[in-house]
């Protein structure tokens, strides 16, 4: 078993849960990373939309931004942004919305907004952009994030987006028909909600973690499957193409002045 | 009908203080240059429209040139957060801004809607979301034929748009080619357009017939800068200066290194520092 | 994800009796080779949706096909009238059919907002005019913001939708070229979409980013029909058959050398003689 | 004076209507012709957009479908019908439309839709297509018809698109705030709508026609302006622009088959 940070783990299983059939609409960091490996691995054909217009593209490189040059120039098709966010996200055609999430409650609810009161916060986060639409539009929502209990916490201050609200049959209350969340891949672990109630749990934990650290950096108190599996520990090829693929980034994103 | 002109003239033209300004371009082609003029001249109490208010808006804001921002996403992509955004909202520095909150899927309903000469734009959106609750711009329609509640937000009809693009004609007709944003709604929704070009051709001729060109009777002024865009990026001329992006995040952090910074790259030079930004790139 | 097969699998396969079916194309484009295999597999009681029935739907509804059809210019373009349309609308012949009738701005909003996935297009139309009274579709919302009462009607979302465009390449992904009318949307608005083109290439490397390019996995079936637009026309590959139009008013003027004309060059055939129709085009 | 026949004459005088600064929303036929001889004569930089998605264009023979290939070849751009829908025409680009009419009444008020009742129709007539939204949608709109009394009617059977309503300010009152119907030009005369009534009234009649020619072909009373000028007759210029223009144009629809 090769050497592999929780980080890098956590990109490796998402990349996992993406199959070629899938239409992903990708968001920068962790999600675009986790697409790529997935493209650059097991799911050739995956198609990855960005939300600057870009449809079907294979960067050689990570983007820093959503609406890097390379989007665009390796992309199907290039779409206006009011053509995105109508025919191809509201449109019903994105299977999976990846999601990162600065708080996360237990039922898949985000918020990246603020922290504190939204009229007088205490910190001033960047706000949904397209994740209010993605949450309720894709036909499932993958989030990954990295645990702490500053970001899983028992009540978000704000719900930037929908997942399962309070559990249950919220989402169906509110005429939503797409499933919201049904994945959780953070660095520690893999959870999927409960069938009934909706609630988090976990399902596989990622090789040598224990349920202790996955309660220490969860704010909520943690529901465990009766099976909890172990993630399958990354392979050469996974790791190889990751780390390729963020070498390369490193590289081209350096800047050319520095260069 | 497109006038040539300088910047400077177009800006003294066109925006008034108190004015509602639109200054798209999605990561792609932000109007770098002619944000810089307007903090030069000095307009004050804009409204600001901006789906990423970017380092663009970071700029202005902290510049005071802003009493309000309509947006989506006030991130410096892939970096973080805009800091002199924050200090205005949470500090009221240099002074206090009103923000106006959507999502991206509303904010390009609203161009769009704007483009339509539609008072607002209607879509599936919000469900469940907390901006309904702190933003009473956003309302509700229902569908006559199915009863399902629709969101309802007010078109954007900005005073003002500025875009960059790649190419003007001698006409005036403009070319934005690449990943092309809100760029045509932002200018059709809008009472006057103005366009900083990389590029002055004598014609099209050869265009495929399907791209993003927006027709001179649109435009109210072109201007010639090249590099207009920097550390945005100009497709098919320069890339995007990430490196510049990484460095902002240092630079915004600090009120005296940001005043500074302002002084000596936007009030002490003129737009034709743009051209040498983006040598080499 | 898209199927390459022949013309007869892909409408026996997709198309059922008592359908909602769309065959796009603004003049250029119309999928005429598409609608005679319709024809020869004797689809019934068929709701036809289209913005300018055409030829293609004269010729569908003299056959019999059509129960309904929803329209907003049933003229055949620059010469007349459509005869058999209005020996269906006048005289039930060769049986009686509903007509649900819209203006053009209001058939492009509803197949806008059926690839939108909403449930009704909202738009400023039919001030004034007389269709409110007598389509029951035709209904309003208030925005909420101005009070304005604006104009709502159903989306388009077809069952199946046919169009004809220049090329696919081998994965499925198809590009519209030229006026690309409301083809994207009818595609992207129905259940299953069924596209017949001129060729299919090894890939679409160098094509410009910015145009008008359906992704293979929202394709049902691609079909491989040369010529087959005709009389209509293929941009890039042979020009509008003017003559033929002019002759069709002629055809269709009577019911027996119509049914004589089908039969010779639709029921008889198969749709590869579509081919040396546009020869010397 | 050269010879002329009185739908060159409607045709030019449409075509002198026009100017650089206006842009054109151009139906089939006359309007077609009319707006392409103001094109090639004094007004070249005119803007011509035919509802195909076609966006100043300038073809070097007359289309005979709004759709012709040669609008794209020669368009400054070609958008989808939809964004001509809503950008360009509900987005109030639009200058100038010009419409035709099967009848017309006194207030300019268009029927192309059925001669009859709508639901058994004596005759079913193509339809509205672009024009209900045209007639209300552009800042000012161009009829262009030959006069017959069963085209000129005192009231026409179907309102397909609107006009002045029943007179006045009917327009103001259904909330439409374009002008409407500002000119008339038929075979015989140039009309204008009286300020204050809407009320079509005849300004200038063309060189030897009287005012007899012009109410035995219209089906109301007609109103003659105090000053009823004479139309200029056609110059030897625009004559042979316009008969060039269609000779090319038949000689390019007789359809290569004939050839």
């Amino acid at each position: 078993m090769p050497d592999f940070t929780p980080t890098e783990m956590m990109t490796i299983a998402a990349a996992r849960a993406l199959s070629n059939e899938d239409v992903c609409f990708v968001g920068i960091g962790a999600p675009s990373a986790a697409c790529n490996v997935a493209r650059l691995t097991h799911a050739p054909d995956v198609t990855l939309i960005y939300e600057s217009g870009t449809i079907g593209t294979a960067p050689d490189v990570l983007p820093l931004s959503i609406g890097d040059g390379e989007l665009c120039e390796t992309a199907v098709a290039t779409v206006s942004v009011p053509e995105m966010f109508r025919y191809w996200l509201q449109g019903g055609r994105i299977s999976i919305g990846f999601l990162g999430a600065a708080q996360l409650d237990r039922f898949g609810n985000i918020n990246t907004t603020v922290i504190g009161d939204y009229n007088k916060p205490k910190v001033r986060l960047p706000g949904g952009g397209g994740a209010p639409e993605i949450a309720t539009s894709c036909q499932e929502v993958y989030i990954t994030m990295k645990q702490s209990t500053r970001g899983m916490v028992e009540k978000i201050d704000f719900f930037t987006s929908f997942g399962h609200g309070e559990g249950g049959n919220d989402r169906e209350r509110l005429g939503i028909t797409t499933k919201g969340p049904t994945l959780l891949i953070t660095d520690l672990a893999v959870w999927k909600p409960d069938p009934v109630t909706k609630e988090f749990t976990v399902v596989s934990m990622h090789p040598g973690v224990t349920r202790e650290q996955v309660q220490e950096t969860c704010g909520w108190k943690v529901r465990f499957a009766d099976n909890v599996e172990e993630t399958p520990p990354p392979t050469e090829l996974e790791l190889k193409t990751l780390r390729d693929l963020q070498a390369r980034t490193e590289k081209a994103h350096g800047g050319k002045k520095e260069a | 009908m497109a006038k040539f002109q300088s910047l400077k003239e177009a800006v003294a033209e066109n925006l008034r203080d108190g004015d509602t300004v639109a200054f798209e371009g999605f990561t792609h082609l932000i109007p770098h240059a002619a944000a810089h003029e307007v903090i030069r001249q000095g307009r004050k109490d804009l409204t600001l429209i901006r789906m990423t208010p970017d380092i663009i808006y970071d700029q202005m804001i902290g510049m005071g040139l802003a009493k309000k921002v309509i947006f989506s996403y006030a991130g410096n992509p892939g970096v973080g957060l805009l800091r002199r955004m924050r200090d205005a909202i949470e500090n009221g520095w240099p002074r206090a801004i009103e923000t106006v909150e959507h999502s991206h899927a509303a904010m390009a309903n609203a161009y769009e809607a704007g483009a339509a000469g539609l008072p607002c734009a209607v879509f599936r959106g919000y469900r469940g979301a907390g901006l309904k609750e702190v933003n009473p711009a956003i309302k509700s329609v229902t569908c006559p034929f199915t009863g399902e509640e629709l969101a309802a937000v007010p078109a954007h009809r900005p005073d003002v748009t500025f875009i960059h693009a790649q190419k003007a004609n001698r006409r005036g007709d403009v070319l934005v080619e690449g990943i092309i944003g809100v760029q045509k709604e932002a200018v059709l929704a809008a009472k006057r357009a103005i366009v900083t070009v990389e590029e002055i051709v004598d014609d099209f001729e050869g265009l495929h017939p399907n791209l993003c060109v927006l027709p001179h009777w649109t435009i109210t002024s072109i201007v010639h800068v090249p590099g207009g865009a920097h550390p945005s990026y100009t497709h098919g001329y320069y890339d995007r200066d990430n490196a510049a992006y990484l460095e902002w995040d240092k630079i915004s952090a600090d009120r005296d290194l940001f005043t500074q910074w302002m002084k000596d790259n936007v009030l002490a030079v003129g737009s034709e520092a743009f051209a040498a930004r983006v040598k080499g790139m």
